[in-house]
């Protein structure tokens, strides 16, 4: 299993803040085409994605038990 | 108060001012960024700032270690408040402390540009017709781009 | 208070940053400068600050003109102690608020360097072996450098 | 009559922060040459004068009534 976090846009597309996936171990990029397929409108090109808090390459590889995050663009400050 | 940290509450820059001050320091500059009325013609009512909160601050971490390797001697404490703010709220304080002050002022917009590129915080801008989460649609953080 | 002035008690930042805060600005930066207990390998003990005092109000006032003139939208407040100071006391205070942070932070810089060559304030150290009335060497004010 | 004020180093140097002179008028070059020769160690090549709160050039001419003031290299900040 493996934890996905939504925020902002993608928390108010998906409507939920969090939840849990059986499908590790898959790679960032195959987690951004199951977002996508799964919630229409996702917008996978413009997402980056978070692997226990640090920002991950979409060939790296998700093991069961990390806590992933999708990080649309920031706008802090 | 945490050296870098996420706020649910108003924001005191005195606090942080306080926290980089030492006998060697010379110089310090605290910027705060406030909710603004007005961008482009349009009229804010309040902002939402949303975060995901451990990484934030573990970023915002990582930004100062970047400012103490690039301005050796510099202190930093930086903040960032989320939740609804309204117009004048303070969103952000970045203090900065050094001997001397071009690094101070420098080391500060150093760390605003750098939380505005990879600090995983979201802002939703709330008008009187609508409401919208704002992103920049060009710039994403890069692993690896400090 | 007033925006540009000399005084001869402890400086609140806070103070002049929430004069220059207004529902357009969206950055405000505050630039303190300290005394510093270390200068190039020598103990400061403590400062004391001389001005003539009229003539240093009207150039903090001119040069929150330049400020305007330089970069619309800002809002300027700066003030300079006098009298003794020990370490980490404020000597100089500088809040610029903007609509933009790029100009919050330029012509904050542009203040301290202005004041640093124009407005008539003399600083005198005293170490645990002596004192002296600090002056740069070199550059020296100009009429119309404006 | 004009008012001429010394602050800092030349406060010291002369003993007093400011006093009268009655040889106006004169020019900005003649008051500095007049101080050199009654302050011995006045320095007034690195000494700008301010007439009435501005600074002033050394070919200004000083009316009576003017309030001058000898300015040595500024340190604020």
């Amino acid at each position: 299993m493996i934890t996905v976090h939504y925020f902002a846009r993608l928390r108010e597309l998906t409507g939920k803040g969090e939840e849990s996936l059986d499908r590790a171990p898959l790679t960032v990029e195959e987690l951004l085409d199951w977002a996508e397929t799964t919630y229409p409108g996702f917008g996978k090109d413009t997402i980056h994605v978070a692997v226990n808090e640090e920002y991950a390459r979409k060939e790296d590889v998700i093991q069961a038990g990390d806590v992933c995050a999708f990080i649309p663009p920031v706008s802090g400050g | 108060m945490k050296q870098f940290e996420l706020v649910d509450t108003p924001i005191d820059p005195q606090k942080y001012s306080e926290f980089v001050l030492h006998p060697a320091a010379g110089a310090v500059t605290v910027f705060t960024g406030h909710v603004r009325e007005w961008t482009h013609g349009v009229r804010t009512l309040y902002l939402s700032y949303e975060a995901y909160i451990p990484m934030a601050e573990k970023k915002l971490a990582e930004i100062g270690e970047e400012m103490e390797e690039k301005w050796p001697g510099v202190r930093v404490a930086m903040a960032h408040r989320i939740g609804e703010l309204k117009i004048s709220d303070i969103a952000v304080v970045i203090a900065v402390s050094s001997p001397h002050r071009k690094a101070a002022y420098e080391a500060n917009e150093y760390a605003i540009e750098r939380i505005k590129e990879v600090v995983p915080i979201w802002k939703k801008e709330i008008w009187e017709d609508g409401e919208e989460w704002i992103g920049a649609q060009k710039k994403y953080p890069e692993k690896g781009s400090r």
